[in-house]
């Protein structure tokens, strides 16, 4: 297992560089020029004197390798470099905007799977019935109805209408009432997947031979279904979680912005308006190594889970 | 199935009990109000005295002190609040603003914009609502020589973390601004030294003869920080009416009332700013009671705000122009009867009903908006909407519907204009389609195209473009020079966009900026005025209104043009 | 008196290209302590027969006629009853030991289980009883084999762990379903010699394919063809004098009996010949065959064959 | 006619761990021109990898091989496409062997079409011979692969391997997925076939008994080596090696 | 009861013929194209004349969606936006497919070198949020239909890639494969006669599956304010102009975020449909037993 693990890692290596690449080479396809944006005051036109120092102070006159090898070693300084807007270190202000989205997205998670895993068991074992339909048509509703139209539905309807909940906002330091619309709003959608996911793994599950193996032994249906089938159906349903994750953060673009979550996705949105190109590189490296880093964990526990692939990688 | 049913009531339970925890708490009460009129003065004595004297009905509100007895300590005690000695029951505000930086120091880019609004610094002089220069930390200056300024301090002013003001902070303050790692400090390469000559007075030397120099001391870049703060990015200490309390980069700022604050007593108890980006969302909170005032709400949104009863909407022209650049290098925008013409054609009431719902702007004439009190406005006639001028003047450049298909023809093929503009404000692409509207009517064949900000400056610079349409704060320290010089002075850097040259332009802006007598600036400027409408390099669109919407509970706000200044000392809560 | 009895037995069901008629009225009985072999090629419908005896078959399967399990009728079971027969009565080994154990469970559990549940020990004993089980069957170092997952077993092992389940708690009768499939030469030797010694004292029905393996462990031997039982006799039977011309034919195309072959294919379930299953691929086939369906009748003593000749 | 010599085959896994496994471990033999050899042996043994060896569908770790005077392993890739029509293989499982896409006409007119000697009138012509040949129907021509039952295909099969005239063929476990009754029709198909064009092959399988009645010579194979060859009545009369015993031992002497 | 399983192209229109629900979504995308290819002859009005007299006109006859800020028919406009969603959604999976599928092919059929580094580069790209992504590169290289579709593009064309590989794999396995190559076909011949036509199959449903997600994806940018500028309607972006409209004029929202949720509905719908009909574990279920 841990050589498993060590060799996982090892593996990373390339696909680390290759983010990091990937991640710079954004800066390649600039029209126009930060500096102008960034030195453009709430009056409006920027200084040209100030916009040439600005460029030569962050080193935007350099080649581009050059920027890049300095861009790398802010990386491995752990700092991501120099924001362009506050001047401070681009992870400090990542970290402080990944901590709500992450919470957000551990309670979108949470509501998401509450719903769709009892909710794609029961449509795989009873197919076909009207708990099925009704629940594959929610599923099918919920991936095709865009988030940002969902979230604005949802201010309008409890929010303003009814007045049950906050419009937006972080409130006092992300309370959960701040969080029920914009972690229903993500977590809806990813709970239509899940819950695809589930049922058919289940139904799956449900027709393999060893299910039938179980019931030529006698057992129950609940001992068939909640032991036999549950414990296999679940591992691809693990799995996706690391797949979830990435949904949500890309969600959390468009719902952050309409509920005012000041969650990395937000902070990538105000980046880009503001061409504060550190911190738009810092949050795209940033999310990329958190989501391989998530991707894998889940492999790590998938295999534990997996007793077919544990001790493959055990010898 | 079992199962099931109990997760769902789970998570119906949590569902309630997420639902319990929102519901509103109370907040505080104007107490010493005792005749309910959302003031305390002396009536509210008077009020106080019938009372005890049983004329009138007692109320909650009369038992200034709060010691559950109304009697005549609580006469006392009102007076003690007019007069300062007792504090102010002004409550608390919480507002939702639109932009928020990532740091608190003013000397960061236009931080200072920011950490002004809320309170917490101050500059040597600053603009009042009318825009009229004041002096703020400084009682007054005086102009020792052409490039001399000797400017004199407060001297009972103390910072919020108890260092006092004096010169020395002042020199400090404003170096940080002249110091070459400050991104702005080119705009201050004028200033050639800031020296103090005693505790209380400080002299600012320029290179040469520069008017704006006291007006460009109320950019909140020059704001005057304590010089014995470790991290001005993190903590704030100002000489404001406000210290900050909390800040979260981002999400929120908080700051409570200066007991010790130099221009008398704070009402406000408190205040909380809370960033919100969505204009729509910051109008929902303030209508879902989460926040008390909310800048820049949606003009569409505006009427039925207004329309609530413990809701208002303050609006005020601010100096924020909206303005079309003219690429005058390009034929037949060369002509200036054809620029002429589109200023004819549009129809800026029109603009304003419809892409501004009626409340976002008002009509421009030219540059300056008429709350600036160097506009020229009384004595300029504009371009009213008149099309069959402008169809005259472009029939006198050779553009008409040669072919009859109803579009007008220049040099053989349809006349076409594409207006580029960008998205970051909410007004500009609707001002921008609605003017396509008007150029289509007298025969233009016009489009709209958006770009982001840099993609557009690009363009523009490199004359790629007929028309720009931008917002420009055409006077943010209240001095015209900032915008003419740069705008219509042949050397000016937003001259070389439009490719506008005009050397009466040229020697009036100059001999106004080396000229110290106001009257005769103010003469200049009125003719560079009038020069660039009849020039028409830039066309100008329409003012933007400021749309604040508020509770009613919400006392003394007033909107400040330059949209620098925002919470005061006088504002409170009667909620 | 027949341990199980099944008359009149009619198993269809329905999928997108038609109703598949798997079992066509069959009668067959099973006396006690008898081991039946039901031999049949791919997709005679064997393994339905068998499954529908322990009632595995989907809910839309139309079930007709009567499975009388020591004279109870296991069709007119509640699904409660019927799971106290499977595995404790009746214990049915499914074919494919790869995709019949559950991966994710330890063989030991998976056999426990069983136990579990109808003899009513705990987990440990049952477990314990699992071990004995996997001694039985012939398993080396049985207590480390229980905590093993099934992949770590090869094809053999998973066979001999599935007999393991099957006999786990003692059951009055065992369904096997090809339990030789796919095994090799030798380790297909082993475990015929396995499932001889562990049924000597107990009923089976042996489904294959395998002549071969049949004749080893079976006393008597019915041929099923297309859904419906071409022959019956006791193996020696079978084998010295095969009476149905299918029977004969089977035997002929194997390769130690010369590969002669059979004409044609197989029908399909769900598009079955007229008259007798087998007419098209019969050399002895006329007019009759091709219109009417012969009976199974008994030609000689407890010998009985589907064909006019004998008529 | 071929002969092969210390032929080995290590499969190797694992990109930083490498494990390797011996597939083929050191196997000689040779077959005359118009011979079946026979090669038994369990599941994994290797037999398959052999057969693909032959033909160098897949390289192998070492060794020789020499079809007809020439030196396979030392062809250029033009070359040995050019070979490789005369050396061909039959795979056991004839659904697969046979593209789902294609119609039967077009798999058995497909070799012919890529040896370019005879126009499209003559394909034609020669794909309704061969599918006679294989005692198919001419209508079948225009069915696609799953119209057809598993028997059906291996005929197909076999109606492709022929239509190049190959000298060589390689029938890998031909019957394993058929029913006993088609699987004599197909061996029965394939030895009539055989003396008829005067085939050399190597016939692998698993069934001891069909080796025996499809072989001149039989060769047994255990992990990776061949333990024992000669001809069929040896083997069975006299089996010298012990793994070929318990082969053919019957279960009882287990 | 193993039955054919080889019968693939048949059962798969069977099947999809069977499926209500994925021919619902397959009438719904022909009736898109539909209104695609005729917007200009079924819009009542010019969707970007501005008819500033009806400014937000509530839905009745004359605006059967009623009217925008500046007085133009959403109907219309919501006619005409079907043209940019769906030539963004074509083109993206258009380009992101052939560069996948040529990616793909190379890699799983060289396998070797070119495999690795294609597989890196994809797991690298993978790594990326596909939204965070193309947000970055769409906010920086800024709004326009060519950027949009760049940026979808770029983090589109990996599912391809990996999708085909897998998929030229497991033919790969098949031995017509090898047969083939006994023929003496070359690898060209053997590609593209034998395995990309059965290896192409789950390429096309997760282009249809991928239709969706690319139309959600540029609406998505569209809202955010980085999508397909302007005269041209696009849905995504009537949305977030209508949202300021949101209580006033709830029809500015309602109606293109409706034609956002059908479209991908339909995609989706049609690409379940293929892929159910196509996954061959779902259909010997259904066949077995």
């Amino acid at each position: 297992m841990l050589k498993y693990i060590i060799k996982r890692l090892i593996l990373l290596i390339p696909i680390l560089f290759l983010v990091t690449l990937i991640s710079f080479s954004l800066l390649f396809i600039i029209p126009g020029d930060p500096a102008e944006t960034i030195l453009t005051g709430p009056g409006g036109g920027a200084d040209p004197k100030a916009v040439e120092e600005f460029r030569i102070k962050m080193g935007l006159d350099k080649p581009i390798y050059i920027q890049y090898f300095t861009w790398l070693e802010s990386i491995l300084h752990g700092n991501l470099g120099y924001s362009y807007q506050s001047k401070r270190p681009v992870i400090d202000t990542i970290l402080s905007r990944f901590h709500a989205t992450l919470k957000l997205a551990i309670v979108s998670m949470i509501i998401s799977l509450m719903i769709s895993i009892p909710l794609g068991i029961i449509s795989a074992i009873k197919q076909y019935s009207a708990i099925d339909n009704v629940s594959m048509a929610g599923a099918l509703l919920g991936v095709s109805m865009p988030n940002f139209w969902q979230g604005l539905l949802l201010i309008l309807l409890f929010a303003v209408t009814l007045g049950w909940l906050p419009v937006a906002g972080y409130g006092d330091h992300g309370d959960l009432e701040h969080m029920i619309l914009p972690a229903i709003t993500l977590g809806t959608s990813s709970a239509a997947i899940t819950t695809r996911l589930m049922r058919s793994t289940m139904l799956e599950t449900i027709n393999q031979d060893y299910i039938q193996a179980a019931r030529a032994k006698g057992l129950s249906e609940r001992v068939v279904i909640g032991k036999h089938a549950l414990k296999n159906a679940l591992i691809p349903v693990v799995t996706m979680i690391g797949l979830n994750f990435a949904y949500l953060l890309d969600g959390s673009v468009v719902v952050e912005t309409i509920f005012a979550w000041p969650g990395i996705g937000l902070l990538m949105v105000e980046s880009i308006y503001l061409r504060d190109y550190p911190m738009i590189q810092g949050c795209i490296l940033f999310v990329a190594i958190i989501f391989i880093f998530v991707n894998l964990m889940v492999d790590i526990l998938y295999t534990y889970l997996d007793p077919r692939i544990r001790y493959e990688t055990k010898e | 199935m079992k199962q099931t049913i109990k997760v769902l009531g789970i998570i119906a339970v949590i569902v309630g009990i997420m639902l319990l925890a929102s519901m509103p708490t109370a907040s505080a009460k104007l107490y010493g109000d005792a005749n309910v009129d959302d003031v305390i003065d002396e009536a509210d004595m008077t009020y106080v005295e019938q009372i005890i004297a049983d004329n009138e009905e007692e109320n909650e509100l009369a038992d200034a002190n709060q010691d559950g007895e109304i009697n005549l300590l609580d006469v006392a005690y009102i007076e003690g609040i007019i007069l300062g000695d007792k504090p102010f029951p002004g409550g608390t505000i919480t507002v939702a603003m639109i932009f928020f930086k990532e740091t608190v120091d003013p000397a960061v880019g236009w931080t200072g914009w920011y950490v002004r609004k809320a309170g917490i610094y101050e500059t040597l002089f600053a603009n009042d609502e009318n825009m009229v220069l004041t002096p703020e930390l400084a009682t007054g200056y005086e102009q020792v020589s052409d490039t001399e300024w000797e400017i004199s301090l407060r001297e009972d002013v103390t910072f919020h973390d108890g260092t006092p003001f004096d010169a020395d902070a002042v020199v400090y303050s404003i170096n940080r601004v002249l110091d070459e790692s400050n991104s702005r400090h080119t705009e201050y390469d004028f200033i050639e030294s800031v020296e103090k000559k005693d505790d209380y007075t400080v002299t600012i030397t320029t290179e040469e003869a520069y008017a704006p120099t006291i007006a460009s001391l109320t950019d909140p870049v020059t704001s005057i920080v304590s010089p014995n703060v470790e991290d001005l990015g993190t903590e704030a200490a100002g000489t404001g009416p406000f210290k900050l309390v909390e800040f979260e980069p981002a999400v929120s700022m908080s700051v409570e009332r200066n007991d010790n604050y130099w221009g008398g007593p704070v009402k406000l108890e408190s205040a909380t700013f809370e960033y919100i980006t969505d204009p729509q969302t910051r109008a929902y909170m303030l209508e879902a009671g989460e926040v008390d005032m909310a800048r820049g709400i949606p003009q569409a949104e505006a009427d039925i705000i207004d329309g609530k009863s413990d809701l208002d909407v303050i609006s005020k022209e601010t100096l924020r122009t909206y303005f079309m650049y003219v690429n005058t290098k390009k034929a037949p925008l060369n002509n200036v009867k054809v620029r002429q013409a589109i200023n004819y054609a549009i129809n800026r009431e029109q603009i304003v009903e419809t892409a501004l719902e009626g409340v976002g702007g008002v009509a421009a004439k030219s540059v300056f908006p008429s709350v600036m009190p160097w506009s020229a406005n009384d004595d300029l006639e504009g371009y009213l909407h008149n099309q069959t001028e402008a169809l005259s003047l472009l029939a006198d450049c050779g553009i008409t519907d040669t072919d009859g298909d109803g579009v007008l023809d220049y040099d053989g093929s349809p006349f076409e204009l594409t207006i580029k503009t960008y998205t970051t404000r909410p007004e500009c692409k609707p001002t921008a389609e609605v003017i396509v509207e008007q150029l289509k009517e007298i025969g233009i064949k016009a489009r709209v195209e958006t770009r982001d900000i840099p993609t557009l400056r690009e363009e523009v610079a490199e004359g790629n473009y007929d028309l720009a349409l931008y917002a420009w704060g055409v006077a943010p320290i209240g001095d015209p020079d900032y915008f003419l010089s740069r705008h219509f002075e042949s050397t000016g850097n937003e001259a070389g966009l439009t490719g506008y040259s005009n050397t009466e332009v040229d020697d009036w802006l100059d001999a106004a900026r080396t000229t110290f007598d106001d009257k005769a600036r103010w003469d200049y400027y009125k003719q560079v005025q009038e020069q660039i409408l009849e020039d028409s390099p830039e066309i100008f669109v329409f003012y933007l209104n400021e749309l604040v919407g508020l509770n009613t509970c919400v006392k003394g706000y007033v909107i400040y043009p330059n949209e620098i200044t925002f919470l005061t000392k006088d504002m409170y809560n009667t909620a | 008196m027949s341990l199980l009895s099944i008359t009149q037995l009619k198993v269809h069901f329905p999928t997108q290209d038609g109703i598949v008629k798997a079992v066509n009225t069959i009668d067959l009985e099973i006396a006690n302590n008898e081991r039946l072999g039901l031999i049949g090629e791919t997709g005679c419908g064997k393994t339905v027969l068998g499954m529908s005896i322990i009632r595995l078959l989907p809910p839309s399967t139309t079930i007709e006629g009567e499975i009388r399990y020591k004279g109870n009728d296991l069709l007119k079971l509640t699904e409660k009853e019927i799971r106290k027969i499977r595995g404790k009565e009746i214990a049915m080994i499914l074919q494919n030991p790869t995709t019949s154990l559950n991966p994710v469970l330890k063989v030991g559990d998976q056999i426990a289980e069983a136990i579990k549940l109808h003899q009513g020990l705990d987990r440990r004993a049952a477990k314990a009883k699992a071990v004995e089980m996997l001694e039985a069957v012939k398993i080396p170092d049985a207590t480390k084999r229980a905590n093993e997952y099934p992949h770590q077993f090869s094809g053999g092992m998973k066979e001999r762990a599935m007999i393991a389940m099957g006999l786990a708690c003692d059951p009055a009768m065992i369904i096997a379903d090809e339990p030789t499939k796919g095994l090799d030469v030798t380790v297909k030797k082993q475990i015929v010699k396995l499932m001889k010694e562990v049924t000597t004292q107990k009923t089976m029905l042996f489904i294959t394919h395998d002549l071969g393996v049949a004749a080893e462990i079976c006393d008597n031997i019915t041929v099923m063809y297309a859904g419906e039982l071409m022959e019956y006799a006791n193996t020696e039977a079978i084998f010295k004098n095969p009476m149905h011309p299918y029977t004969q034919g089977f035997l002929n195309s194997l390769p130690s009996m010369g590969l002669k072959a059979i004409k044609g294919m197989s029908p399909s379930l769900i598009d079955l010949p007229s008259g007798c299953r087998f007419h098209p691929r019969c050399d002895f086939a006329d007019a009759k065959c091709r219109t009417e369906h012969p009976e199974l009748i008994e030609v000689e003593k407890s010998h009985y064959a589907r064909c006019f000749q004998y008529a | 006619m071929l002969e092969i010599a210390n032929l080995r085959k290590y499969f190797s896994s694992g990109l930083l761990w490498k494990q390797s496994v011996k597939a083929v471990d050191g196997v000689s033999f040779h077959i005359e021109r118009g011979e079946t050899l026979g090669l038994v042996g369990e599941s994994g043994c290797g037999k398959t990898t052999v057969g693909r060896l032959l033909l160098r569908l897949i390289e192998p770790t070492e060794g020789k091989i020499i079809f007809d005077d020439i030196d396979v392993l030392q062809l250029k890739k033009n070359e040995l496409r050019k070979l490789r029509p005369r050396m061909q293989m039959i795979f056991q499982d004839p659904d697969a062997s046979l593209n789902p896409r294609m119609k039967i006409g077009d798999s058995i007119a497909e070799p012919l079409k890529l040896q370019g000697h005879l126009n499209s009138g003559g394909i034609k012509v020669k794909v309704l011979d061969l599918i006679e040949t294989v005692g198919l129907n001419p209508e079948h021509r225009n069915r696609y692969p799953y119209q057809l039952s598993g028997g059906q295909n291996q005929r197909v099969v076999l109606a492709r391997v022929l239509a190049l005239n190959p000298d060589f063929i390689v029938a890998d476990e031909p019957t394993s997925s058929l029913d006993v009754s088609i699987q004599a029709q197909i061996l029965n198909l394939m030895k009539d076939l055989k003396r008829e064009m005067h085939l050399t092959i190597l016939f692998i399988s698993h069934d001891l008994e069909v080796v025996r009645h499809m072989s001149d010579r039989i060769a047994v194979m255990y992990r990776g080596k061949i333990v024992e060859i000669g001809t069929a009545n040896d083997i069975f009369e006299a089996a010298k090696h012990p793994y070929t015993k318990t082969l053919l031992s019957p279960s009882s002497d287990d | 009861m193993k039955q054919r399983s080889d019968s693939r192209f048949i059962s798969f229109v069977a099947q999809f013929k069977q499926n209500r629900a994925a021919l619902a979504g397959a009438t719904i995308v022909l009736l898109l194209v539909f209104v695609t290819l005729f917007a200009p002859q079924l819009s009542p009005h010019d969707p970007i004349k501005a008819c500033l007299d009806e400014r937000l006109t509530a839905p009745c006859m004359e605006y059967p969606f009623g009217t925008d800020q500046l007085g133009r028919c959403i109907f219309s406009r919501v006619l005409y936006g079907s043209r940019v969603s769906l030539s963004v959604g074509l083109i993206v999976v258009g380009i992101a497919a052939t560069i996948g599928v040529v990616l793909g092919i190379i890699s799983g059929y060289c396998g070797g070198v070119p495999d690795e580094i294609i597989m890196r580069l994809v797991d690298a790209m993978l790594a990326f949020p596909s939204l965070f992504l193309a947000l970055a590169i769409a906010g920086i290289l800024g709004a326009g239909f060519i950027n949009v579709i760049l940026a979808i593009t770029v983090v589109e064309w990996t599912r391809y890639a990996r999708v085909m590989r897998g998929s030229i794999l497991s033919v790969k396995e098949n031995y017509y494969v090898e047969a083939a190559k006994s023929l003496g076909a070359s690898d060209f011949y053997i590609v593209t006669r034998h395995i990309v036509p059965n290896a192409i199959t789950p390429i096309i449903v997760v282009a249809t599956l991928g239709i969706a997600t690319v139309i959600l994806a540029a609406a998505s940018l569209g809202f955010l304010g980085f999508g397909v500028q302007p005269p041209t309607p696009e849905w995504g972006m009537m949305l977030n102009d209508g949202r300021l409209f949101m209580r006033r004029a709830p029809w500015l929202m309602i109606f293109p975020g409706l034609a956002i949720m059908i479209t991908i509905l339909a995609f989706n719908l049609l690409g379940d449909g293929l892929r159910d009909a196509w996954d061959p574990r779902l259909r010997e279920r259904r066949r077995e037993r």
